[in-house]
C-alpha cells in the first residue's frame, strides 16, 4: 500500500540519489571539486528533467491509448467493433496511426502563409503541454508547486486560441477561416463560465493554488460522504459548467464547431496534414486531458479517495481514475450530441451558462456563510435551482419543445 | 381519384378562352391519357386558367419532359390537382421545328415545380423555354455543345471507353487510344 | 414539461445501453452484426447471386447446354456478353460457343441473361472475391472461366437447381417421347414432329 | 489559373463581408457529388444555387437503347436505398402503358417490399440527418444495423440486397422463398421496438430539438407550386399520398393513415418519416395476414422481347422519398420511344434555395438532409 503510494516520488528519489551518487563518483574519479552550490543546482536540474520526461510520458502514452480507446469505445456505443486488427484487440493502432501520419506528404498549400502554417502547430502546442505542470496528480506529487496555479492554466489555456486562428487564417481557405473565425468566437465565449466556475472552487477553498484546492475537499461528512465540491448543490452545478466549458475549450462534441465536420469539412485543420495534423490532434488530446485533470481537482476532489474504505489504493490511481471516467464522459456525449449551430452555441454561452455560473458563485457565497448544514445545502440548492429552471425555461423549453407539436392523420 | 377527361378540360378551357387554340390528342395507349396540344402562343394563358378554375386547379405540376419527333419537339406537363384530388392531365407543347424555331413559352410562372424539369428539357432536347427566370444547362456542364437525348445525338468518342469484349466498341476504342493494347479485343476486333 | 437536459440525459442512456449490450450480444444477431470479414464469412443464402456462369452437364467440351442462339448477348442491359458461334471442320456453324466471353467488369449482375436463356445453359453464380490487379485483362472471363458442373449449380443454388433438372427432364422425356413416335412415323411425319420440339419459353 | 501568393483567394466577393463558397461537390455531408454555390455573409445564407450532373450518366438515353425488360435493372440505382420501388414504378408505368393485370399475390408481394423499403429508407434517413448535425454516427450506426436485416430479407427474395431487379412486367420476378414471410413477420414485430430506441435518443434531445425547429419553414401552398412530393410535402400539411389518392396495388384493401405535420420545419420532416414509418409496420401486418396463394406473374406477358402498343402512359407510385413516376412513350417497338424519370430527389430540391435564405451554413445541411435526397436520382 505504501509501496504503491510512494512509487513515483520514490523512483524519483531514487533517480536523483543514483545522479548525486554518479556525479560524486565521477568527481572523485577525475579529481574535481565541486564548489558547494554545484551539487544542489545539478539535483534541481535533474529533479526538473525527471518530472519533465514523466509527464511527457505520460500524457503521450495517455493520448495514444485514448486514440483507440476512444475508437474501440465509439465504436462500441455504435454497434460496431472499432479498430481490431493492428495488434491484440488493435492495441497498436496508435502505432499504425503514428507512422501513418509521419509518412504522409506533408503539403502545405500554395496560396498559403508558409511561416504561420508552419508554426501554428508549434504554437498550439507548446502551451497545451505546459498545461499538466500545476495539476496535483497525487499526495505530494504537483511537479510544479503554484500558489496561482489556476490562473497560470488558463493564463496558458488562452494561447491555443491564437494558434487554431493562426491555421486557420494561414491555410488560405475558406473553411479554414469560417471554422478559425468560430473557433475563436467559441473559445472566447467559454472561457468566461469557465473560469468563473473555476472561481467557485477557489473562493470556496480560499485559495488559488490547486493542491490547496484539494486539500480543502478532503475528509468526510457522516463518515462516508466526501467532502468533494462536486457533493455540493453549487459545486454540482459549477462542476457541469466546468465540463461544459471543457467540452467547448477542447473543441469536442457537442461543440466541435471549429472542425464541424458536416459543415466545414475540417476547419481550421482543412489544410493540415501529416505530422502537422499529428501535432493539432495530439495537443487536443493533451489539452483535453489537462484541463479535465484542472475539473478532477476543482470539483472531484482532486486524488482523495471518495469512501475511507478506498484509501488504501494510492492517490495517484484515484486521480487517473477520475481522469479516466471524464475521458469516457467525453466520448460518451460525442457518441451521443447532435452539434450545436454558431447562434445556438453563442446563446447557450452567454445567456445559459455565464448566468448560471453566477448564480452558481452565489448559490455557493450562501452556502459558505450559511454554515454548511443541511439548510445551507437547502438555500444553495434553491440559489442555483431557480435560475436553472427559469433559464432552461427561457433558453430551451419555451422554443423548443416535442410536446408543442401537433401531427394530423387523415385515413 | 376522379377521372378528369381531357374533353372536359378542352370545353372548360374552350367556353374560357375561346381564342386559345387548343386541341385533344388521343392517346391509343391503354393508359387512356389523352392529351391536350396547346399552341404555344397561348400556352402561358392556357396554364394559367388550368391552375386557377375553380372546376379544375390543377395545382400540381409534377412531370416535365421533352421529346424529340421527327419534325419537332415537345414539352410534355402532367398536371395535378392536390385541391381536387384529380389528374393527370397531360398538356403539351411544341415547337416549330427542330433546328431554329425551338421555343415554348416556360410554365415555371405558372409553376414553380416545372423550373428544374424545364432546365433538363433544354439541356437535354435544346428546347428553349421563354420566360424561364434562369434558363442553364442542367445536367451537362455549360460548354457543352450538343443536346444528348436528341434522337439524332451521336456520342463523341473523346472519352475512355470501357473495355468490353463487343468488337465494335473495342475498335472504337482502340481507334482512339490507339498505343493501348487490348487483351479482350483478340478474338472479334 | 420536461426538465430542460432530460433528453440528453434519455439519448445518453440509450447509448450506454448499446454500449454494454454490445458486449453481450454474442450471437451477433441484435447489435454487434458486423461480420468480421476474413476470418467470418458470409453464410450466403441459396438465392444469393453475382455473376454469371454456364452450365455443363459431364464432360466441359461435350456437355455444353449453350447453343450460341446469342439471346443472352442482345438482352444483356449493359452488353457484357461476347458470343461466336464454333464452326466445323467444313465451316459450317454448329450449336456451340467458340467464343463466349463475359466482362464482369461490365456486368451488373441483373440476371436478365439467366431469365432470357432458352437452353437453361446460363446461370447465377454466388462467388464475391472476384478483385484482380488488372482492370482490363483479367475481369473478362472468358469460356473456360465460365464453365461449371452441373453439381456445382446444384450445391449452390439447389432449389432452383432442382426445378431447372425437373424442366429438362420433361424435356428430354418430351423428346423421347418425340423421337418414338418419329420413329414410328413417316419420314414426312418426323419433320412437323421436330417443330414441335422447340424448347418452351422457360418460366420467367 | 493566376497565383497571387499575398492575396487573399476570397474571388467573387459582392459587398463587404460576402463569401461564396462551394460548397460539394467533395464534401462530407451532400449526400454524394452534389454540390451548391453558396453566398454568405458571416454564416447566414444571402444565395444558394444548387449545380447538378456529376452523377449524370443519361440513364433515359440509356434507356432508349435497351428493350424495356433491361431498363428494369438499371431503375434500381437510380435512387439506390431504395430499389424495389424503383422497379415498382417503372412496372406500373409500364403496365398503365401496356394495360397489363397484376396477379394478386404480386400486389401483396410489392406492397410487402414496397414498405419494407420505406422502413429501410426512413431508418436511414434518421441516420443520415443526424450525421448531417454532427452526432457522430450513432443513430447512423443503429439505421444502418437495421437495414442490414432488411437488406438481409431483400437478399434472400431477390439475390441482392440492393440491385434486386425484382419486378416484372405484370408481377414479380420470382415468388417468396419458403419461411420468407414468417422471417419478414418476426422482423416487421421487432421494429417498433427499435424506433421506440430510435426516438429516445432522438427526440426528447434539446439540442437536436433546437438544430430542427422552425428551420427551414416551407408553407403548403408553396410545397405544392414547387411540386414537392412525399414525406416533404407533407409535412408542410398537404394531404397528399399517391397510395391513396390513386389508389393503386392493394392499397386500397389496407387500413393507414397518412401523417401530415403543421409548421412545415424539418423537424416535422423527421418526424413525419417516424410515423409513415409506423405506419408502414401497419400495412406490414396487414399484408402479412391477407397475402393470397396464386400466381406472381402474369403469364400472358412475354417478357423477353416486350413489345407493349403505341401510346403513351405517365405512372407514378409513391416512393419513400416522394413521388417517383415513368413517363413512357412506346412506338410499338421493341425500345421505348422516350423513357422518361419524374426523380423526386431532383424536384424536392426545386425549393432548396427558398428554404435556406436567411439560415445558416449549418441549417443547409440539416435543410438537405431534411429533404432526403438521394444523388442517383437527382442526376440519372
Amino acid at each position: 500500500m505504501h509501496f504503491l503510494e510512494n512509487l513515483p516520488l520514490a523512483t524519483k528519489k531514487y533517480i536523483l540519489d543514483l545522479v548525486e551518487a554518479g556525479c560524486g563518483w565521477l568527481c572523485t574519479k577525475l579529481g574535481i571539486a565541486l564548489p558547494p552550490w554545484a551539487m544542489p543546482l545539478l539535483l534541481t536540474l535533474a529533479s526538473i528533467l525527471i518530472v519533465i520526461v514523466a509527464i511527457l510520458a505520460v500524457y503521450l502514452a495517455m493520448f495514444a491509448f485514448m486514440s483507440v480507446a476512444e475508437r474501440k469505445i465509439l465504436a462500441r456505443m455504435q454497434n460496431r467493433y472499432g479498430p481490431n486488427r493492428a495488434g491484440w484487440f488493435g492495441i497498436l493502432q496508435p502505432v499504425a496511426d503514428g507512422i501513418k501520419m509521419l509518412t504522409k506528404e506533408d503539403l502545405v498549400p500554395r496560396g498559403a502563409d508558409k511561416v504561420i502554417h508552419f508554426l501554428a502547430p508549434v504554437v498550439m502546442v507548446a502551451p497545451v503541454l505546459m498545461l499538466p505542470a500545476i495539476i496535483p496528480y497525487g499526495q505530494g506529487m504537483v511537479p510544479v508547486e503554484l500558489s496561482a496555479g489556476i490562473l497560470y492554466f488558463f493564463a496558458l489555456g488562452a494561447g491555443t486560441e491564437l494558434a487554431v486562428f493562426m491555421a486557420g487564417w494561414s491555410s488560405n481557405n475558406k473553411y479554414s477561416v469560417m471554422g478559425a473565425m468560430r473557433a475563436i468566437a467559441q473559445m472566447i465565449s467559454y472561457e468566461l463560465p469557465l473560469v468563473m466556475s473555476a472561481v467557485i472552487a477557489a473562493l470556496v477553498a480560499g485559495t488559488l493554488s490547486p493542491t490547496g484546492i484539494v486539500e480543502a475537499q478532503g475528509g468526510y461528512s457522516l463518515g462516508f460522504i466526501p467532502n468533494w465540491f462536486v457533493f455540493t448543490p453549487w459545486g454540482f452545478v459549477a462542476c457541469l459548467l466546468f465540463f461544459i466549458g471543457a467540452l467547448a475549450e477542447s473543441n469536442r462534441c457537442p461543440f466541435d464547431l471549429p472542425e464541424g465536420e458536416s459543415e466545414l469539412v475540417a476547419g481550421h485543420l482543412t489544410e493540415y496534414s501529416g505530422f502537422k495534423y499529428a501535432i493539432f490532434f495530439m495537443a487536443e488530446y493533451v489539452g483535453m486531458f489537462a484541463i479535465n485533470g484542472l475539473l478532477v481537482t476543482l470539483f472531484l476532489g482532486g486524488y482523495k479517495a471518495p469512501f475511507p474504505f478506498l484509501e488504501w489504493i494510492p492517490s495517484w490511481g484515484w486521480f487517473f481514475g477520475k481522469l479516466a471516467f471524464l475521458a469516457f464522459s467525453m466520448v460518451w456525449v460525442r457518441a451521443t450530441l447532435p452539434r450545436f449551430r454558431i447562434d445556438q452555441m453563442m446563446q447557450f454561452a452567454w445567456k445559459f451558462m455565464l448566468p448560471m455560473s453566477f448564480a452558481a458563485l452565489i448559490s455557493a457565497a450562501a452556502w459558505y456563510y450559511a454554515g454548511r448544514g443541511p439548510a445551507a445545502w437547502g438555500l444553495s440548492a434553491l440559489i442555483v435551482g431557480i435560475p436553472y429552471l427559469v433559464l432552461g425555461y427561457f433558453c430551451f423549453t419555451r422554443r423548443h419543445t416535442a410536446d408543442n407539436r401537433t401531427y394530423l392523420f387523415s385515413e | 381519384m376522379t377521372a378528369l377527361t381531357p374533353e372536359f378540360v378542352l370545353a372548360r378551357i374552350q367556353a374560357a378562352l375561346p381564342e386559345a387554340r387548343v386541341e385533344l390528342v388521343p392517346n391509343p395507349s391503354p393508359s387512356g391519357q389523352h392529351a391536350l396540344v396547346v399552341d404555344r402562343r397561348d400556352a402561358l394563358q392556357v396554364a394559367q386558367f388550368l391552375k386557377n378554375d375553380p372546376e379544375l386547379l390543377l395545382d400540381y405540376a409534377t412531370n416535365v419532359s421533352g421529346v424529340d419527333y421527327a419534325d419537332h419537339l415537345e414539352a410534355v406537363y402532367h398536371l395535378f390537382s392536390i385541391a381536387k384530388r384529380q389528374g393527370p392531365i397531360t398538356l403539351k407543347t411544341r415547337t416549330g421545328d427542330r433546328a431554329k424555331d425551338v421555343t415554348v413559352p416556360s410554365l415555371t410562372p405558372v409553376w414553380k415545380s416545372a423550373d428544374f424539369q424545364e432546365r433538363e428539357a433544354f439541356d437535354l432536347f435544346g428546347i428553349r423555354f421563354e420566360g424561364h427566370p434562369d434558363l442553364r444547362r442542367l445536367l451537362m456542364w455549360e460548354e457543352f455543345a450538343d443536346h444528348p437525348l436528341r434522337k439524332d445525338y451521336i456520342a463523341p468518342d473523346d472519352y475512355e471507353y470501357e473495355p468490353t469484349p463487343h468488337g465494335a466498341i473495342v475498335a472504337k476504342s482502340q481507334a482512339h487510344f490507339s498505343s493501348v493494347a487490348h487483351p479482350a479485343s483478340s478474338p472479334n476486333a | 414539461m420536461n426538465l430542460p437536459g432530460s433528453g440528453i440525459l434519455k439519448g445518453m442512456a440509450v447509448t450506454a445501453v448499446n454500449f454494454i449490450g454490445s458486449f453481450f450480444d454474442r450471437a451477433h444477431a441484435k447489435r454487434l452484426i458486423t461480420e468480421q470479414y476474413p476470418e467470418e464469412r458470409p453464410i450466403l443464402v441459396e438465392t444469393s447471386r453475382s455473376f454469371p456462369f454456364l452450365v455443363f452437364d459431364g464432360d466441359p467440351e461435350k456437355g455444353i447446354r449453350c447453343t450460341a442462339c446469342k439471346i443472352c448477348e442482345k438482352e444483356c442491359p449493359p452488353q457484357c456478353i461476347s458470343i461466336v458461334k464454333a464452326k466445323d471442320a467444313n465451316g459450317k456453324p454448329i450449336l456451340r460457343p467458340q467464343i463466349f466471353d463475359i466482362d464482369i467488369s461490365v456486368c451488373m449482375g441483373c440476371q436478365i441473361c439467366v431469365e432470357v436463356c432458352p437452353f437453361e445453359s446460363i446461370r447465377m453464380d454466388n462467388i464475391y472475391e472476384v478483385s484482380a490487379y488488372d482492370r482490363f485483362g483479367t475481369l473478362v472471363l472468358h469460356k473456360d472461366q465460365l464453365l461449371k458442373s452441373n453439381e456445382y449449380y446444384r450445391q449452390i443454388h439447389p432449389t432452383e437447381a432442382a426445378q431447372t433438372d425437373a424442366r429438362i427432364e420433361a424435356v428430354r422425356v418430351k423428346k423421347a417421347a418425340a423421337k418414338a413416335a418419329s420413329a414410328k412415323a413417316a419420314a414426312a411425319k418426323a419433320a412437323a414432329a421436330q417443330a414441335a420440339q422447340t424448347q418452351p419459353e422457360p418460366a420467367a | 489559373m493566376s497565383f497571387h501568393p499575398h492575396t487573399s483567394s476570397f474571388n467573387g466577393v459582392q459587398g463587404a463581408g460576402a463569401l461564396d463558397v462551394s460548397l460539394g461537390p467533395q464534401h462530407p455531408s451532400t449526400h454524394g457529388v452534389f454540390r451548391m454555390n453558396v453566398r454568405m455573409e458571416g454564416e447566414t445564407i444571402t444565395k444558394l444555387q444548387p449545380v447538378f450532373g456529376y452523377l449524370h450518366r443519361n440513364h433515359e438515353k440509356i434507356a432508349e437503347a435497351n428493350s424495356w425488360l433491361g431498363s428494369m435493372p438499371y431503375t434500381d440505382r437510380l435512387d439506390y436505398i431504395c430499389p424495389i420501388t424503383n422497379n415498382w414504378a417503372y412496372a406500373r408505368a409500364v403496365e398503365q402503358l401496356a394495360g397489363i393485370e397484376v396477379p394478386e399475390r404480386a400486389e401483396y408481394i410489392r406492397v410487402i417490399v414496397g414498405e419494407l423499403t420505406r422502413l429501410q429508407n426512413h431508418t436511414v434517413f434518421l441516420g443520415f440527418i443526424l450525421a448531417d448535425m454532427g452526432a457522430w454516427g450513432s443513430a447512423l450506426m443503429y439505421a444502418f444495423r437495421e437495414r442490414e436485416k432488411i437488406l438481409d430479407l431483400f437478399e434472400w427474395l431477390t439475390g441482392a440486397r440492393m440491385m434486386v431487379n425484382y419486378m416484372r412486367f405484370g408481377g414479380v420476378r420470382c415468388d417468396l422463398p419458403v419461411g420468407w414471410l414468417e422471417k419478414a413477420r418476426a422482423y416487421v414485430e421487432t421494429y417498433p421496438a427499435f424506433l421506440d430506441e430510435m426516438e429516445r435518443l432522438l427526440t426528447g434531445n434539446e439540442i437536436l430539438l433546437a438544430r430542427l425547429q422552425g428551420v427551414g419553414i416551407l408553407s403548403g401552398e408553396r410545397a405544392i407550386n414547387g411540386g414537392l412530393s412525399g414525406p416533404v410535402l407533407r409535412a408542410s400539411g398537404v394531404d397528399y399520398d399517391i397510395r391513396k389518392v390513386d389508389a393503386y396495388g392493394v392499397y386500397p384493401r389496407l387500413s393507414f393513415r397518412i401523417p401530415r405535420g403543421t409548421v412545415g420545419d424539418c423537424y416535422d420532416r423527421f418526424m413525419i418519416r417516424l410515423l409513415e414509418a409506423r405506419e408502414s409496420i401497419r400495412i406490414l401486418q396487414q399484408a402479412f395476414a391477407q397475402i393470397p396463394a396464386g400466381p406472381t406473374l402474369n403469364p400472358a406477358v412475354k417478357q423477353r422481347g416486350f413489345k407493349p402498343p403505341a401510346g403513351e402512359a405517365y405512372g407514378r407510385i409513391e416512393g419513400p422519398k416522394g413521388e417517383l413516376g415513368f413517363h413512357l412513350i412506346s412506338q410499338g417497338g421493341e425500345k421505348p420511344y422516350r423513357y422518361h424519370v419524374r426523380p423526386p430527389s431532383l424536384i424536392n430540391l426545386t425549393l432548396l434555395e427558398e428554404m435556406c435564405l436567411g439560415t445558416k451554413i449549418a441549417d443547409v445541411m440539416v435543410i438537405l438532409g431534411s429533404i432526403d435526397i438521394v444523388l442517383g436520382e437527382v442526376d440519372r
